[in-house]
């Protein structure tokens, strides 16, 4: 029944690729994360989580049994849990890491309940086998599984609305595990998705995409749209994973619809974008995850109110992290811009080739996409300004250091890599296209990726092209050769002196745009959404004198408020009904027992 | 593949037509407003001015702040490099399209904002939250006028933009949603103000209020880059003309006469809207694009019919 | 002949409990005991499957394979709450809460409480069964009322009456099958063997109805909903060691008797009745234990009720049936059975410790208790089926069989209620374990033998998975042994 | 002489139902089983079983003699106020008993067929009376009551056993009278234990483990 063979197939050899490559980095960053932190036994207790926590993903993604894979599944998300809960001081890792739990392994019920509707067609866990047996399942079967596989592994993903657990179990985790957490971990369940809807289902209806890219787009905006309202670096990091994960789910839905409209070229293309971003956004997330790491370990703080002018004690921190934001916010020449105009390509490309509603849907789908991208541009301008520069605003930002070698080790691989996938894209691109292929097991030898002219539809001529390195050279030479000019022209060096005050006498730290201030103009024009609400309280000496002003502003939790808080009071209060069963009267027991032979005896027939 | 030569005539126009368009909307408008006003040239003056004055910086100011001018520069101008003015297909057609575009232009204003903030005086942070806001917003309007754009011409490309011979009612419209993107980008009224400083008010002269010379004449030199992209997509869609595909002289002067001309009448219609309405509230400024962006969706759905 | 050994050992034990008079020393005494138990039971479970035979003498006793792995699960956490018993009672009497006389008392039941269990699966005769399970109640009945507080009492009294009520409508249940089997006109017998036998001839009607009242009867020992009232409370009250041997056995004995009876069904009326009042009372089970889990304040009612979800489960895996989830179900007994005791184990060392027990009041026990924090909370994931655990396998063994034979509502519900459950515990259970060290508490340090009996069981909790391949065959065997098909 | 007998069964059984005093209670029992004593005695002398003796003298000793004492005795010791607390009146418990030995017919006849006249009839008694003794266990406070009604059911398990099948195994039949015994025994310290601890036996009262 069960086996404990490996899978090695191209699909499965890229997520290794992508573990590994944010793993490797964590690791050698914890070196010195965890002396900054913890003492003796605990670091120790904390490699031996971080080692069976990269195998067990490992295991994940290549797993060819299903019970294997669930196994594997069910410890990596133990070990996580174990992980969240790691500093288990304050009371609020310890519910976080139960909120998490709790909600993934409901999660697995799904997936449970979907393998063993699998196991009863083909009698074998073993994914091959399965696959045969998948060609003759019906239609309805098919539906019922993607719907489970969707919940199942949307609830790992962290999509909109199963996400709550996200953005309260990763930034308590330490740091390096909060990067390979959002890094990775999540994309596991994206390797789920690719898996079994894709390659085992053979995707073959298309609201299957269309529902999946509608979950995609609410992911990205409500999870940017949340981060911007954070103060909080790391939870802000976070919920930007639950907008990056409706990136990449773009994707793969659009995979899926063009896979299900016998669109094959179309369908790799749009799924090649989608393992782009993912690759992409493991490299810059787990990057910005260490960054924001190393200043919580300077500074003591997650607070962005309480930093500041960090790139002054800490430049090379600063450095990867603004490297980081650049490439989240999809800036050329870095990697994030590539995934990004890919996948915006691939909804143009459905939109040229399809008709009627499903374009319209496609456009602004896109539109959606962008509109995300513009407001991850300005969360990040946020993270970065607000956190490493003008003036710290806390004592502890002022005397922050450098973080040590370790740490930096670990940064600046990843920052090069951005680097890399940034320029590197075309033969990236065709090395992608063969995984992609192998998931919708189709022959892509014939077909030409490259950014440069490749030919997007049947309109012959329209090529499109993207020379990442060449706009990287040019960009480059040209703000050199402005600075050149600048210094061929400058005589005497600038002075320096304060930024304009208007007079008033003294401007320091506490005139600066705060993270809440800078964030208002998007609070007013989402209000729909975010709900925002304020507390604010005075204390007068008299009616004209107001001695003090206390003013604090909340934006409400649309999900947790209207979805998850009224379904556990319902469930709590029935639970509490149910208690009413058992007062204590021995009376009411034995009438039980008599009622109950009464019934069987009355009703025996039935059986 | 780019031609060096086309590429550096290029970058010759933009540098030295740029600055005039502002010059050009300034004097209308006081024309209009029945007032002499300052010279056409008035930008090269100051530019020049800005030049041969020392700068002072804050500071708080770290690195950002001091390369940031040169980076929005340079990405105005890599911008300015993919927009077919007098050649086929632009002269360095062959590494990006017009969604590129869009992400290159956000790349200057990332380090702008970035400077801004830098530099921990209060009129920073306000222009760079309400920029970034602007454009964020902004961003789907220009990405549903590409692609209604794309549907027609078949691709996001730019040089396809030439495969447009006349103007049909999607594309009219999208150039109308552009030309509202475009007036939010180069911070113009109703969005902002380019002549106030009045924190209330204020934008991108929040943003680079701590700059002074060489730096802040980089700054100035780059949005009149982009003003000027903006401005010769708008007109290359309304009244589209095929680009001459030979340096024969001839052909190419009376594309020039033409390409100044519609910009003038661009122009013309800028100033008359900047001297017509009021600024309007920042948070209004989500209705306006919101305004744009149905404009926006109502081309693709013309393209989508075949209009 | 082991048979002869582990049904004489606990009763040489209580006689010497009234002999010897040094607790300390009987407390060793018995667990080594036990230790020799263990090991005979072991043996006597090698011989009976590996010579895939039957063991009866004189008409008396008579076991099968099912018998002797009931015995091995007694034997097993038998040992484990002897151990655990000569650290915990210890514990009591040093703090002055029992008496040195109390304490030997406490050998006294404890031996004769594992004699009534023993007893049960090993006879042949269908009303002795119902004495030994009779005996197993009056007895444990002391071991709950053990502390003689209004609760205990309290607790004891329900245990006691309404496990006599049922018990005797098993024994009306035990007669109607005697009625039945002689009315088959085979004479007048209860012998297994014997109505195993004639059960294709007999009444359909009878059998059904008397199935009913066994299934209600023996239902209510083992802790069915809604026939379950009485078990949170005397689990509860219990001294601790009882308490695991309570729900890790005594529920089982129960289940046992509930199967003989359950097979001379099947033959006679067929699997589907059988099935399908087992997978009633199993979901019933399942939906009360996870809505009072969901409210409970109290840590070892809490348990008591997983209990109920467990048997639930086992009901279910029996009447799901017919090979697979047989033996889901006999794994799912085993699994239990240790699993559950840890936890009441570490429960008893909670409580002991804080001296409340209120889920809510108490807080850091892996700061006050290391050793038992770490492994209530390997328990806890353990119990609520996460693997690599056993309880894992034999529930996703269960689930397969459900699957397999197209009862989809049924698994839903049960991966439901899992779901419920597990976010119960953890919603308690993170409560309780983390958080920082009380105030007015230290860290204190666990007796050896207590770490002793924790990392026995633990070891049967881990080992499953790696044995399961080699002894698959032979709890097949069993299985079909048991449906004689 | 059987349907006497049966008919005593039957009286003592209602006579229990409508009972108010623990003591009317006990003495009721105390005919009941004295009936039951008749009965096996006179199929002893008919089938001249030596076991059926034994056990008929058995049930003289402890269900006749021992027990009712024992019980009686306890009521003393205690001093507990001799009211069995009814949930339900006496004239409503008779209708409730008329109910089951309704029920109690017409599930034996539906058990049975008409085959067998006089069987069907013990039967119907012998559910009748495990019923009541349900209905006492249910809806009687004191628990005293409660271990009467174990008793009863006992009683009518007892009688349906010699009635279909011939009475059990004698070596089982022992050992239930055995057990019964000892369960008394134990229940009765409780009973003692509890009448200590709360100073009454309604354990109606005893709601102290809740939910």
């Amino acid at each position: 029944m069960i086996n404990f063979n490996l899978l090695f197939d191209p699909l499965s050899l890229f997520f290794i690729f992508v573990i590994c490559l944010v793993s490797v980095p964590s690791a050698i960053y914890s070196l010195g994360y965890l002396r900054g932190h913890y003492r003796g036994a605990k670091i120790t207790l904390a490699w031996t989580l971080l080692v069976i926590f990269v195998l067990s993903m490992l295991f994940v993604v290549t797993a060819e049994n299903l019970l294997f894979f669930l196994i594997s599944w069910e410890i990596m998300s133990l070990v996580s849990y174990f992980l969240v809960i790691f500093d288990a001081k304050q009371e609020k890792s310890t519910t976080a890491g139960a909120v998490y739990i709790v909600m993934t392994h409901a999660g697995t019920a799904f997936l449970i309940a979907a393998f063993l509707l699998l196991y009863r067609y083909a009698h074998s866990f073993d994914i091959l086998a399965i696959k045969q047996a998948c060609l003759i399942m019906p239609q309805q079967d098919k539906n019922i599984l993607f719907f489970l596989f969707l919940v199942g592994f949307g609830t790992k993903a962290g999509i909109v609305p199963l996400h709550i657990w996200l953005p309260m179990a990763h930034p308590q985790a330490p740091s390096h595990i909060s990067s390979i957490m959002s890094g990775v971990m999540i994309k596991t369940a994206i390797y789920g998705m690719i898996r079994f809807i894709i390659f085992l289902l053979g995707a073959n209806s298309s609201w299957w995409g269309i529902l999946i890219i509608i979950l995609a787009v609410i992911s990205c905006l409500a999870g940017i749209i949340y981060a911007l309202m954070e103060q909080d670096i790391k939870k802000l990091l976070a919920y930007s994973s639950v907008e990056n994960i409706g990136v990449i789910l773009l994707g793969v839905g659009l995979g899926v619809l063009f896979f299900s409209m016998q669109m094959p070229y179309l369908a790799i293309f749009s799924l090649i974008a989608g393992l782009y971003h993912l690759v992409n956004h493991a490299i810059f997330k787990g990057l910005l995850f260490l960054a924001a790491g190393s200043v919580y370990r300077a500074c003591g703080t997650r607070n962005m109110e309480k930093l500041g002018g960090l790139i002054k004690n800490m430049p090379q921190t600063a450095f990867c992290f603004l490297l980081g934001s650049m490439a989240i916010s999809a800036l050329p020449p870095l990697n994030g811009f590539v995934s990004e105009w890919l996948i915006l390509q691939a909804f143009f490309l459905g939109a040229i080739s399809f008709s009627g509603g499903v374009r319209l849907f496609l456009v602004i789908s896109a539109a959606m996409l962008a509109l995300a991208a513009g407001l991850a541009a300005a969360c990040f301008v946020k993270a970065f300004g607000i956190t490493f520069l003008a003036l710290p605003r806390s004592r502890s930002a002022a005397e922050a250091k450098e973080a040590p070698l370790s740490m930096r080790i670990g940064m600046f691989f990843l920052a090069i890599t951005a680097v890399v996938f940034g320029l590197f894209a075309a033969p990236i691109m065709r090395l992608l296209a063969k995984v992609a292929g192998s998931a919708m097991n189709m022959d892509v030898s014939a077909m030409k990726f490259s950014l440069n002219n490749f030919t997007l539809c049947p309109q012959a001529g329209n090529n499109i092209y993207l020379g990442i390195p060449l706009l990287a050279v040019v960009i480059i030479a040209l703000s050199v050769l402005s600075f050149i000019g600048y210094m061929i022209f400058n005589r005497r060096k600038p002075l320096l002196n304060k930024v304009w005050d208007c007079g008033y006498y003294k401007v320091d730290a506490r005139n600066e745009y705060t993270a809440t201030a800078f964030s208002k103009p998007f609070r007013i024009a989402f209000g729909f959404f975010l709900m925002p609400y304020r507390k604010s309280q005075k204390i007068r000496e008299s009616f004209y004198h107001v001695k003090t002003f206390a003013y604090e502003t909340h934006t409400t939790m649309v999900f947790r408020k209207y979805i998850y808080d009224p379904g556990l009071a319902l469930i709590f209060k029935a639970a509490k009904n149910m208690r009413r069963l058992q007062p204590g009267s021995i009376h009411l027991y034995l009438a039980y027992i008599f009622i109950t032979v009464l019934l069987l005896v009355v009703f025996m027939s039935k059986f | 593949m780019p031609k060096i030569p086309a590429i550096l005539i290029q970058l010759f126009i933009f540098l030295s037509l740029a600055p005039f368009f502002s010059g050009l909307v300034s004097k209308i408008k006081n024309n209009i407003r029945m007032r002499k006003g300052q010279s056409v040239f008035q930008p090269y003056f100051n530019l020049a001015k800005l030049f041969n004055k020392n700068e002072v910086i804050s500071e708080n100011a770290s690195w950002i702040f001091r390369i940031a001018p040169f980076v929005v520069f340079s990405s105005s101008l890599t911008a300015a490099l993919l927009i077919p003015l007098f050649f086929v297909s632009g002269p360095m057609n062959g590494f990006a399209d017009f969604l590129a575009l869009i992400f290159i232009l956000g790349l200057g204003r990332f380090f702008l904002a970035l400077a801004a903030l830098d530099t921990g005086s209060s009129f920073g942070g306000m222009g760079s939250s309400r920029e970034m806001f602007i454009s964020g917003l902004a961003e789907p309007v220009l990405c549903l006028v590409v692609f209604s754009l794309g549907m027609e011409f078949g691709s996001t490309n730019i040089a396809a933009f030439n495969g447009l011979h006349a103007a049909t009612v999607s594309s009219v419209i999208a150039a109308i949603a552009l030309f509202l993107a475009a007036i939010a980008e180069t911070s113009r009224i109703p969005v902002d103000n380019q002549e106030t400083h009045l924190e209330l008010t204020m934008v991108h002269e929040a943003m680079v209020l701590e700059y002074s010379g060489k730096r802040l004449a980089f700054m100035e030199m780059a949005s009149y880059i982009k003003q000027m992209i903006w401005f010769s997509l708008i007109v290359q869609i309304i009244f589209p003309s095929a680009l001459p595909d030979s340096l024969f002289l001839p052909e190419v002067g009376m594309w020039v006469l033409w390409y100044l001309a519609k910009m003038s009448v661009l122009v013309f219609i800028v100033a008359v809207v900047e001297i017509s309405v009021a600024k309007m509230r920042l948070f209004r400024v989500a209705d306006f694009l919101g305004f744009a962006f149905t404009l926006a969706i109502i081309s693709s759905v013309c393209a989508i019919l075949g209009v | 002949m082991q048979i002869f050994f582990i049904l004489s050992i606990p009763v040489m034990l209580a006689a010497l409990c009234l002999l010897l008079k040094k607790q300390r020393a009987l407390s060793i005494i018995n667990a080594v005991g036990y230790l020799l138990e263990l090991l005979f039971s072991a043996s006597l479970l090698i011989g009976v499957v590996l010579s895939r035979s039957v063991i009866s003498y004189f008409g008396f006793i008579y076991m099968d394979a099912l018998s002797a792995f009931f015995i091995f699960v007694i034997s097993v956490v038998a040992f484990a709450s002897a151990l655990y018993s000569i650290g915990y009672i210890k514990n009591d009497v040093n703090k002055g809460i029992i008496s040195e006389r109390k304490a030997r008392m406490y050998y006294l039941f404890f031996n004769l409480f594992c004699f009534s269990m023993f007893f049960v699966p090993a006879v042949n005769n269908l009303g002795m069964l119902w004495v030994g399970i009779e005996m197993t109640t009056l007895i444990s009945a002391f071991l709950v009322g053990f502390y003689n507080k209004k609760e205990s009492v309290e607790a004891a009294w329900k245990y006691i009456i309404i496990c006599s009520v049922g018990i005797i409508l098993a024994l009306l249940g035990t007669i109607l099958f005697s009625f039945a089997f002689s009315q088959a006109g085979l004479g007048k017998s209860l012998n297994w063997p014997d109505m195993a036998q004639a059960a294709g001839k007999m009444d359909k009607n009878l059998v059904k109805i008397a199935f009913i009242f066994i299934l209600v009867g023996y239902g209510t020992k083992a802790g069915l909903a809604p026939m379950h009232t009485w078990l949170p409370d005397a689990h509860s009250q219990a001294v601790s060691p009882i308490s695991a041997l309570l729900s890790g056995v005594l529920l089982k004995t129960a289940i046992y008797a509930i199967l003989r009876f359950g097979i001379i069904t099947i033959q006679a009326v067929g699997f589907s009745y059988f099935g399908n009042l087992m997978i009633i009372f199993g979901l019933a089970s399942l939906a009360i234990s996870s809505g009072f889990v969901l409210v409970q304040k109290d840590l070892k009612r809490l348990l008591a009720y997983s209990s109920i979800e467990h048997i639930g489960v086992i009901a279910i895996g029996f009447g799901i049936g017919p090979v697979l989830g047989t033996v889901a179900a006999l794994l799912h007994v085993f699994n239990h059975a240790v699993t559950k005791s840890l936890m009441f184990f570490g429960a008893g060392n909670i409580i002991s410790a804080y001296n409340k027990h209120n889920m809510n009041a108490i807080k850091g026990v892996l700061k006050v208790l290391p050793f038992t924090g770490v492994m209530m909370l390997l328990g806890m994931f353990a119990l609520t089926g996460f693997p690599p655990f056993s309880i894992f396998i034999s529930e996703i063994l269960i689930l397969i069989a459900a699957f397999l034979k197209g009862s989809y509502l049924i698994a839903g519900l049960m991966l439901l209620f899992l779901a419920v459950i597990f976010a119960a515990f953890m919603y308690h259970f993170s409560k309780m374990l983390f958080g920082n060290l009380p105030r007015d508490m230290k860290p204190q340090r666990e007796a050896l033998s207590i770490k002793l009996a924790f990392i026995f069981l633990l070891f049967h909790i881990c080992a499953l998975g790696a044995v399961l391949p080699f002894i698959k065959k032979d709890l097949i065997w069993i299985a079909q042994r048991l449906l004689q098909v | 002489m059987q349907p006497l007998i049966i008919f005593g069964i039957l009286a003592a059984t209602y006579l229990m139902v409508v009972a108010k005093r623990t003591p009317a209670l006990i003495r009721s029992f105390r005919y009941q089983s004295f009936c039951l004593f008749l009965a096996t005695l006179f199929m002893a002398i008919k089938e001249g079983h030596p076991e059926l003796y034994i056990v008929s003298g058995l049930l003289f000793v402890l269900k006749v003699s021992a027990i009712p004492y024992f019980l009686l005795r306890m009521i003393k010791k205690i001093q507990a106020n001799e009211d069995l607390g009814l949930l339900v009146n006496t004239q409503l418990s008779l209708i409730w008993a008329l109910g089951f030995t309704y029920l109690s017919w017409v599930f034996s006849a539906h058990l049975l067929g008409q085959v067998n006249q006089t069987q069907t009839i013990i039967m119907a008694v012998s559910f009748f009376i495990v019923l009541s003794g349900m209905f006492l266990m249910i809806f009687r406070m004191t628990a005293l009551a409660q271990i009467i009604g174990v008793l009863v059911m006992e009683n009518g398990l007892f009688l349906l056993a010699s009635a279909v099948s011939g009475g059990m195994p004698f070596l089982v039949e022992i050992a239930i009278f055995f057990d019964v015994f000892v369960s008394v025994v134990i229940m009765g310290v409780f009973v003692y234990r509890i009448n200590k601890l709360f100073t009454h036996i309604d354990v109606n009262k005893l709601s102290r483990l809740r939910g």
